[in-house]
């Protein structure tokens, strides 16, 4: 009687799961059950109905504002009240309508941006973690080095050379953010390299590129998952200051970054609404990018 | 330990090295015309011709690199094209201030974000943790420059308790230079204090579950004991290399700070300096970051290694 | 849960009266313990009564996730946040525990109650000095600081660390593991305890240094007089510490008794059946297949309302579902749980068999001089030193040695992870390979493959178990998509694997499945060698029995040969058929398992042999290894063991190399010793 | 003979100052501070503290002696002898003569300087006698005193040893009622009360000015009391100063305006009435309202500003006709709208102006895209890139905005920007009648005469609209109301000698 026992299989992860006993096995039902996990976390349900709201405003632009946020002008400077929401600005347009389409920019190049660094990125770590040696110690030199850059800084000089164009916007602040990423998956690549089967699978001839796509990088796809909801966060984050510097996004797009800088001298004349309602919502976009990317880092180490 | 040093060192230098030929990379790859940056769009060509001859724009690059690296290496890049002043004259005031800034918005933001995170930790997942992650997570989000106007206006304007510009005048003293820093420094703790508390809170979670920290209440030691001697040494380590990651970048990263404070620091310089494309400043500004940022740090990593002689076998992280 | 029987008719109540004045060091008191998980409360304990009486050696023992740990850190109080006792009480020397405020558990823990646990490393805080953290245990005593520091000096002299004041300078990552867990042991002992909680203190330690620790554990005990609650899940360990047993499942304990008569005379099928695992009394693969449990245990918090066992028992019965076991008393102290304590005898033995490889078999694999330094930070550090190696087709070689000795090394110098130091040559059907696998002709590759140690990291987490096994076949064979689904089929079918399984990734199957999925992995291209490092050493001893029983099954099946890499000495007997034992990157013997275990052996083997602590009883003899290992970057010289050695001769050992000499035909020992002179042990019974 | 730009509120008076205290003045931070090269505002109104024109401004805004003490034209106005001020020092304490002048004059002809360049040559200006400056000019020319006084912003006398290249910091030695204590361009500079001043001794003990990055914390630091005196703000970011009890608006009237340039050559706009559709989408005094709170009149689509004296206000305003401006752009070949895109840059309120452009023109077909470009690239790429050359400018941009400086007299505007073959000719007008016009201009005298030919202009360009105008605004700078005696110019330079605190 040796073998004939086979154990039983057991779902879920290893220590404090519930005892499913599920004899069908299905390959989703991790997945699912992580889903569930997810939607069950107030924190990803607040986020995600932030992030929805703006995707949808980015979506609908100024098919969907009450007005139009360029091209309606009313007497300037209201302040917030029945007509306008959240006011008019220094030229009378409504803020409330110009908040919701200013979304779209920078909810289209930030999460560009963020895929381009986080695709870069992660191959950059990827190789360092998987050849580590020589090839590792130059590349982190070389990242070393790119951090040590002030960061807006650079991206300023770029941009006033070659101009404020979205693609170089995106451009830049992907670039800029490509040795952050690199180092996170560095770190979790070289983890992942010590494994056995990296191991058991040199042992069958596997070309190191099958290794480093197939078996090791599915593994570290949380991470990388975090770390560009994280990013994108970041991104919003930059962009909007780059704006605000001036070297962003560019007039008479309503971008939060922009319109703040455009206005928030007014605050001084007591006007305060074009400035606090897109600050409010770069915070609230921030929050939100970070309230999920939480919760997929919390539900994904659990 | 001294090894450990030693090496680390050595490393920054090699950083130190490709930073500048990154530097003088960037500078050289965009198209840029530096004489008729200076002179001006409605200068004749002949003045742009011979100011660029005069600062060496068109000298072979092997040249160009070489005369960097040795001005690299001793601290000397010449005259700023804009001011006409040695660089050296010209970036370390501006130094001096951006470092007076971010010290004393740390000095602010370090004890109360950590004794919050430690706080926070301590009592996981309660109402007071929720509030400290939540609110630390809001104040992060907003930009800078919008609590600094915020600040400014209400605190500086309305209420009249501080100054609204953050450039003391030269006879203010000391405290009359907190005084004037104090506003810009408030918006600094804003935008840390949460960054700052949750990477403590989550050190000193780990830190509390970790088997020496049960080795110590099962000494009999009491909390707060356990707390200072055992918790804090290990959970306090990411927070310093946080710190020290974060206040290299700060030195040139106040630029919207700085433009609403007036406050003349290294950020605005080196951005004025971009878009004037003053490029001795600007290569010299850029290095000077950098080395402020590697020498910040690898003080951090010092630190932690002092405070964990097991991460000294570790080496440096990448 | 309902348990009818309450703390007061528990069995043991009525202790023996001597002692009857002093209250227990520690009564455990039907404790029901929950961990909340996602809010909901799953029992973990299901009433846990015991009792430890001053100065005596409990030991608690059970598969993995029983609860033993739990146990202990009830008796302490120290729970993880989300876990609740909901019923029962502990009392440590008379005090209940669970009723402490703070402070008095504050004091009860400075005072009356230590506890040492698994992973010596982690329990030592990082930043700290040796000396500042064993002072600390006195200072909350109430020394002052510098009275503190002397008494940490003598606590250290007291675990026997040689050399106290420059230890107290050391931090923890500079002292073995060993060293670590004597200074936990000399914290722990510093309040002099009432009860002292050891929970797997020699897990994770080599033999030899667990025997050392033992030996200090057991020395103390007669010092200072604490009770003892030993945790360990080696049974040899218990048996031979500990007074009485008990053996928990499933959160209950199912049997308790006198430690020599739970092992002699277990009468609880499931403590038959975790002794029957064992190999046990020099039993050989080609004698008799291992016995199993099937089955896992249960997750915690599922319903057992009756016989918590009775899922995996052989007996059980309609009875055994419906009703609760009684208590059964066979012996004063010596009880158990079991409807069927009369059907015992009806248990399921290990079947026996026999099995013999026939005829004479090719040399597959030769290793010539094979030699392997690593640089580390700027010094060479030689793990393998000049190793010279055959391995048969069909034979299982067992490698042992204490760790670090080099015995990975070996494995991944064979197969081309590390490549070894030019100069040696690794021959396969003796013709010399590439130092580096993917230098490798694809022929050769499919003929080596390798087990590893761990199934979790050995399995790619994100992978069906259909794709790893396809990819290898694919890869190794070479064979088209058909071919190779046809040949994933057999392979689960020779590995007992379910063809639902196919389906599955590694993270929803059990250890001992994802371990056989490793195997199937390895087996995929039909090797002809099959390296495999400690494949069973992370395995429950159910678990590995089976993974045993598969390993000799297959390689009847198919003539492979393995080189078998064990810290386990009874699995290595029970499995090899030659033996190499390594030191320092150098093989010091190698021969026939019978040759190696009943010598005459090379002093080291002596002493490997004899440090083991068995289920069968404790060797005649034992000799200790002193000494830390010397480190592989610094060798001694002449004899690399002399520092360590028993049979050291001055001015000889210390200064030439020691030869090879044969002892019998085969059987190869590098000492300075002839052969006569060396010695004996006696393990077990053959 | 001309009149001045700036005029009305240039100047405080009202309560008595006492002598005394220290004046924080916050200005926007300098780009150059050489007397000679300087194009910046800010520049100029520091360099105006210790440098001093031959004249200088007056309390109607006009020009009024400075340096010279008077002027006098020979007859074809080809000659001028200017008597100078008698018993100025150098700071340095050597005497103030005719040497300095010439020397000064020398060394504008010699950079170029855009008003003198054509009117006066190196070595023009005759020093034989140290008291007296004859300037002997190219030709007749009625507006010199202008050229030589603070609305010809680099002409300030420096001592005859100055070393061109310098700059203020470098050699501060002036003649001016400030002397230069310290200057860091970066940060800011001190001057304190020259004790030898040939006029009245300033109240004030001293003067510090801070230098800033941006306009609005400039406004931040008045509202917070770190600032007296605000050199120039802008009317919106400013409108809490406007209206605000303890300050002290200065609101100068100027001739500075945005143009909006259209190519006459090639493209959609070379069809006039293309031009004169989109002139016709602005709503003026909606712009000026919302872009300076009223502080500014409504343009013409030409570049007399209503002040000047000669301005001829027959001409009829071209007002908003949505209708009107749609039927001219079908009859141009337009009758489906017309895209194009609007270049802007980056600079004080033209990204607004840019907004209300394309929203006000949406009505009449056409459909503007907004390009905003900083500073630094968009001078040298949309307007007036350097390449080609010939005609200067021909590489503009189809459409676009670029904002002209306050000048006391059109001159430059019409020259350079609209006459043909001009240097900063972005819309590549050349137009014969108005080349021709611009000469009478230039060359009819008296009040009367030159209105008569700039009613001409304004016909011609308000016709072909070349540029499209929408107004001229007024700067706007401003003071504590603790302050009394505060001068500014449209230029920047703000004078403070008079002025003290009066509490
Ligand atoms: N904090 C916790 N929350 C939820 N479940 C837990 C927690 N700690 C332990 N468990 C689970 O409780 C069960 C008993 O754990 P325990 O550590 O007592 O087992 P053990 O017998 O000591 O096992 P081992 O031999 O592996 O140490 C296990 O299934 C474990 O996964
Ligand atoms: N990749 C490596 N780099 C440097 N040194 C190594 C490396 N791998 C192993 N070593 C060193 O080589 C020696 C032998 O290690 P090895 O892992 O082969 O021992 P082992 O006998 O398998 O030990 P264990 O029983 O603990 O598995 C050790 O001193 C170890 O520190
Ligand atoms: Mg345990
Ligand atoms: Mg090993």
């Amino acid at each position: 009687m040796s073998i004939e026992s086979v154990d039983p299989v057991i779902v879920g992860g290893p220590a404090p799961a519930p005892p499913v006993f599920d004899a069908r096995g299905e390959k989703r039902i991790a997945r699912r059950e992580r889903l569930r996990l997810l939607v069950r976390r107030p924190g990803f349900i607040v986020g995600s109905v932030i992030l929805l709201f703006w995707i949808v405003c980015a979506v609908g632009g100024d098919n969907i504002t009450p007005l139009d946020p360029i091209n309606d002008f009313d007497v300037s400077n209201q302040r917030p009240n029945a007509d306008h929401l959240f006011g008019t600005d220094q030229l009378g347009r409504d803020v409330f309508s110009r908040v919701m389409a200013g979304a779209r920019d920078v909810l289209i190049a930030a999460p560009i941006a963020a895929v381009l660094s986080v695709a870069m990125g992660s191959m950059l770590g990827v190789i360092m973690g998987y050849y580590r040696g020589w090839v590792d110690e130059v590349l982190s030199r070389i990242i070393e080095a790119l951090l040590s850059i002030p960061v807006v800084l650079v991206a300023l000089l770029i941009i006033s050379v070659l101009g404020a164009s979205a693609i170089i916007v995106i451009g830049t602040v992907a670039v800029l953010f490509t040795p952050i990423v690199a180092r996170t998956v560095r770190a979790a690549t070289l983890a992942e390299a010590q494994l056995d089967y990296v191991t058991a699978a040199r042992l069958r001839g596997e070309s190191g590129l099958f290794v480093m796509t197939r078996e090791i990088l599915p593994n570290i796809s949380g991470t990388i998952t975090v770390e560009f909801t994280v990013r994108v966060g970041y991104a919003v984050f930059t962009i909007s200051t780059l704006s605000f510097l001036g070297a962003g996004i560019q007039p008479p797009s309503p971008d939060w970054g922009l319109t703040i800088s455009d206005t928030y001298r007014l605050i001084q004349a007591g006007f305060w609404w074009p400035t606090l309602f897109p600050a409010l919502a770069i915070a609230s976009l921030v929050i939100a990018t970070n309230l999920v990317a939480d919760s997929i880092d919390t539900v994904r180490s659990a | 330990m001294t090894r450990y040093i030693l090496r680390r060192v050595a490393l920054s230098l090699v950083t130190l090295y490709l930073l500048a030929t990154m530097v003088f990379i960037i500078v050289n790859v965009l198209p840029d015309d530096p004489g008729r940056r200076i002179a001006g769009p409605f200068a004749p060509q002949e003045i742009v011709d011979s100011l660029n001859e005069r600062l060496g724009v068109n000298d072979p690059l092997l040249d160009q690199y070489a005369r960097l690296l040795r001005n690299v290496v001793t601290f000397d890049f010449g005259e700023s094209f804009k001011f006409g002043q040695p660089v050296k004259e010209v970036m370390l005031p501006a130094l001096g201030r951006s470092a007076k800034l971010v010290v004393l918005g740390f000095v602010l933001t370090v004890p109360i974000s950590i004794a919050a995170g430690i706080f926070a930790a301590r009592r996981r997942n309660s109402f007071a943790d929720r509030s400290v992650v939540t609110l630390g997570l809001a104040s992060s989000s907003i930009p800078e420059f919008v609590s600094g106007v915020t600040l400014q206006f209400v605190i500086g304007v309305q209420l009249g308790w501080l100054p609204v510009l953050a450039l003391a005048p030269s006879d203010a003293g000391l405290i009359g230079e907190l005084r004037y820093l104090l506003l810009p420094a408030l918006a600094l703790v804003a935008v840390y204090f949460g960054y700052i508390a949750r990477i403590t809170r989550a050190g000193t979670i780990m830190a509390l579950d970790s088997d020496y920290t049960r080795t110590a209440v099962m000494k009999g030691l009491s909390g707060r004991r356990v707390l200072t001697r055992h918790v804090m040494r290990n959970a306090l380590q990411p927070t310093v290399a946080v710190i020290g990651t974060q206040i290299g970048y700060l030195f040139s990263g106040l630029i919207g700070l700085e433009l609403i404070f007036n406050y003349p620091g290294l950020g605005s310089l080196l951005v004025n300096a971009a878009s004037d494309k003053d490029f001795p400043l600007l290569t010299a500004g850029v290095i000077l970051v950098g080395v402020i940022y590697m020498l910040t740090t690898l003080t951090a990593d010092l630190i932690i290694a002092w405070m964990n002689p097991r991460s000294r076998l570790a080496g440096d992280r990448a | 849960m309902s348990d009818p029987s309450t703390p007061h008719d528990e069995p043991g109540g009525e202790r023996t009266g001597g002692v009857a004045t002093r209250p227990d060091a520690l009564s455990v008191e039907g404790v029901e313990l929950a961990y909340l998980v996602r809010g909901i409360p799953r029992e973990v304990l299901r009433g846990v009564t015991f009792r430890v009486a001053p100065g005596e050696a409990y030991g608690l023992v059970g598969e993995s996730g029983c609860g033993k740990s739990t146990t202990a850190f009830a008796a302490l109080r120290y729970l993880p946040t989300n876990g609740r006792i909901t019923a029962g009480r502990i009392l440590v020397g008379g005090q209940d525990v669970t009723h402490m405020s703070d402070r008095e558990l504050r004091n009860f823990r400075a005072h009356d109650a230590s506890m040492v646990y698994q992973d010596p490393g982690a329990a030592l805080n990082p930043t700290l000095k040796i000396g500042s953290q064993v002072a600390e245990a006195f200072t909350t005593l109430g020394h002052d600081k510098k009275e503190a520091l002397d008494r940490a000096v003598d606590a250290l002299h007291r675990v026997r660390i040689a050399d106290p004041l420059r230890v107290m300078h050391r931090y923890p990552h500079q002292l073995s593991g060993g060293m670590q867990q004597r200074v936990v042991i000399a914290m722990a002992l510093a309040c002099d305890p009432q009860l002292l909680v050891l929970d797997e203190p020699t897990t994770g330690l080599d033999a030899t240094v667990e025997a050392e620790v033992l030996d200090l554990v057991r020395a103390l005990r007669h010092e200072t007089n604490a009770a003892i609650l030993l945790i360990a899940h080696n049974l040899g360990v218990i048996r031979s510490m500990c007074d009485r047993v008990g053996v928990m499942y499933a959160g209950k304990i199912v049997e308790e008794g006198d430690a020599l008569e739970v092992f002699e005379a277990p009468k609880h099928p499931y403590t038959i059946g975790l002794l029957q695992c064992l190999p046990r009394h020099g039993a050989r693969k080609t004698e008799q297949a291992l016995f199993t449990i099937p089955g896992t245990l249960p997750q915690i918090g599922t319903p057992l309302p009756t016989c918590v066992y009775v899922d995996r028992c052989a007996l059980a019965d309609d009875l055994c579902r419906d009703e609760v076991p009684p208590v059964v008393e066979l012996e004063p102290g010596h009880w158990t749980r079991c409807h069927h304590v009369d059907r015992l005898a009806q248990m399921p033995e290990a079947s026996p068999q026999t099995k013999s490889q026939e005829g004479e078999h090719d040399l597959a694999v030769e290793l010539n001089a094979v030699s392997k330094t690593f640089r580390v930070h700027g010094t060479d550090v030689p793990a393998l030193v000049s190793i010279d190696l055959g391995l048969v087709d069909g034979e299982t070689l067992g490698l042992v040695g204490e760790s670090g000795s080099g015995k990975s090394t070996l494995a991944k110098a064979m197969l081309g992870i590390h490549p070894p130091d030019p100069g040696g040559e690794i021959l396969l059907d003796h013709v010399a390979l590439a130092d580096k696998a993917g230098d490798r002709p694809a022929e050769a590759m499919r003929a080596m493959q390798m087990v590893f140690q761990n199934p979790d990291s050995a399995l790619n987490r994100s992978w069906t178990v259909r794709r790893i096994l396809m990819r290898a076949v694919m890869k190794l064979t070479g064979a088209n998509k058909r071919t190779a689904e046809e040949r994933v089929q057999q392979l689960t079918e020779g590995l007992r694997l379910s063809p639902r399984h196919l389906d599955m990734r590694p993270r929803q199957l059990s250890g001992g499945l994802k371990q056989r999925v490793a195997i199937a992995r390895a087996f995929a291209g039909d090797p002809r060698i099959v390296i495999c490092d400690e494949p069973t050493s992370a395995l429950d001893v159910s678990v590995q029995a089976a993974i045993l029983n598969l390993l000799s099954d297959l390689q009847f099946d198919r003539s492979t040969g393995y080189l078998f890499i064990s810290h386990d000495l009874g699995v290595v007997r029970y499995l090899a058929d030659r033996i190499a034992v390594m030191y320092l990157g150098r093989i010091q013997e190698v021969g026939t398992t019978d040759q190696v275990f009943n010598g005459p052996h090379h002093p080291y083997t002596e002493a490997l042999l004899s440090a083991v602590p068995s289920v069968d009883g404790e060797p005649s003899e034992r000799i200790r290894l002193t000494g830390e290992i010397p480190s592989p970057a610094d060798p001694p010289s002449g004899c690399v063991f002399h520092t360590r050695c028993h049979r050291f001769m001055e001015g000889l050992c210390d200064v030439v190399e020691p030869p090879v000499i044969e002892i019998e035909p085969g059987h190869l020992s590098r000492c300075h010793l002839p052969a006569d002179q060396l010695g004996r042990v006696e393990v077990g019974t053959g | 003979s001309d009149e001045p730009g700036g005029q009305t509120d240039g100047q405080t008076g009202g309560g008595t100052p006492r002598k005394g205290g220290t004046i924080k003045v916050a200005n926007q931070k300098p780009v150059s501070t050489d007397p000679v090269a300087m194009q910046d505002l800010p520049g100029y109104g520091i360099v105006a503290q210790c440098f001093e024109f031959l004249a200088t401004l007056g309390p109607d805004g006009d020009i009024a002696p400075g340096l010279a003490e008077s002027w006098e034209p020979n007859d074809d106005g080809s000659v001028w002898t200017f008597q100078l001020r008698q018993g100025v020092k150098w700071q340095d304490g050597s005497d103030f003569t005719s040497a300095d002048v010439a020397a000064t004059m020398d060394r504008l002809a010699e950079a170029g300087n855009s008003g003198l360049q054509g009117v006066l040559e190196k070595g023009g200006v005759d020093a034989s006698d140290p008291a007296v400056a004859v300037f002997n000019l190219t030709g007749p020319n009625g507006n010199l005193p202008y050229l030589v006084s603070l609305y010809n912003a680099q002409t300030p006398i420096t001592p005859v040893d100055y070393e061109t290249g310098t700059t203020l910091q470098d050699s501060p030695n002036g003649t001016g009622p400030w002397i230069l204590d310290q200057f860091d361009a970066n940060t800011g500079c001190t001057f304190s009360r020259n004790p030898d001043y040939w006029g009245e001794a300033p109240l004030l003990d001293a003067q510090e000015m801070t230098f800033f990055d941006d306009p609005g914390t400039m406004i931040t630091a008045i509202q917070g009391g770190q600032a007296d005196a605000i050199v120039q703000f802008p009317a919106i970011a400013g409108a809490a100063l406007l209206n605000d009890p303890n300050f002290t608006v200065l609101d100068v009237q100027a001739a500075t305006h945005q143009q909006v340039w259209m190519r006459c050559d090639t493209g959609q706009f070379a069809d006039p009435r293309v031009r004169q559709a989109l002139a016709m989408t602005f709503d003026r005094e909606g712009m000026v309202q919302t872009l300076f709170n009223g502080r500014g009149v409504i343009g013409n689509d030409h570049v007399i500003a209503p002040f000047f004296p000669y301005f001829d206000d027959s001409v009829p305003q071209r007002t908003k006709d949505d209708e009107g401006a749609r039927q001219l752009l079908s009859a141009a070949g337009f009758a489906d709208g017309l895209k194009a895109t609007l270049q802007a840059v980056k600079f004080q309120e033209i990204p607004d102006f840019a907004a209300l452009i394309q929203a006000g023109a949406r009505a009449a077909g056409f459909e503007l895209e907004l390009a905003v470009e900083p500073v630094d690239t968009f001078y040298g790429t949309q307007w007036c890139p350097p390449k080609p050359a010939d005609p200067p400018c021909s590489g503009a941009a189809e459409l676009g905005i670029v904002n002209y400086g306050h000048r006391p007299t059109p001159d430059v505007y019409l020259n350079a920007a609209l006459s043909t073959g001009g240097v900063w000719n972005s819309s590549q007008y050349s137009s014969s009648e108005f080349d021709a016009a611009f000469k009478g201009f230039q060359s009819s005298i008296g009040v009367e005469e030159q209105t008569v030919a700039a009613g001409q202009l304004e016909t011609i360009l308000n016709e072909d609209v070349p540029v499209g105008v929408a107004y001229f605004y007024n700067y706007l700078a401003g003071h504590s109301s603790k302050l009394t005696g505060v001068q500014v110019s449209a230029l920047g330079q703000m004078y403070v000698d008079k002025a003290g605190f009066t509490e």
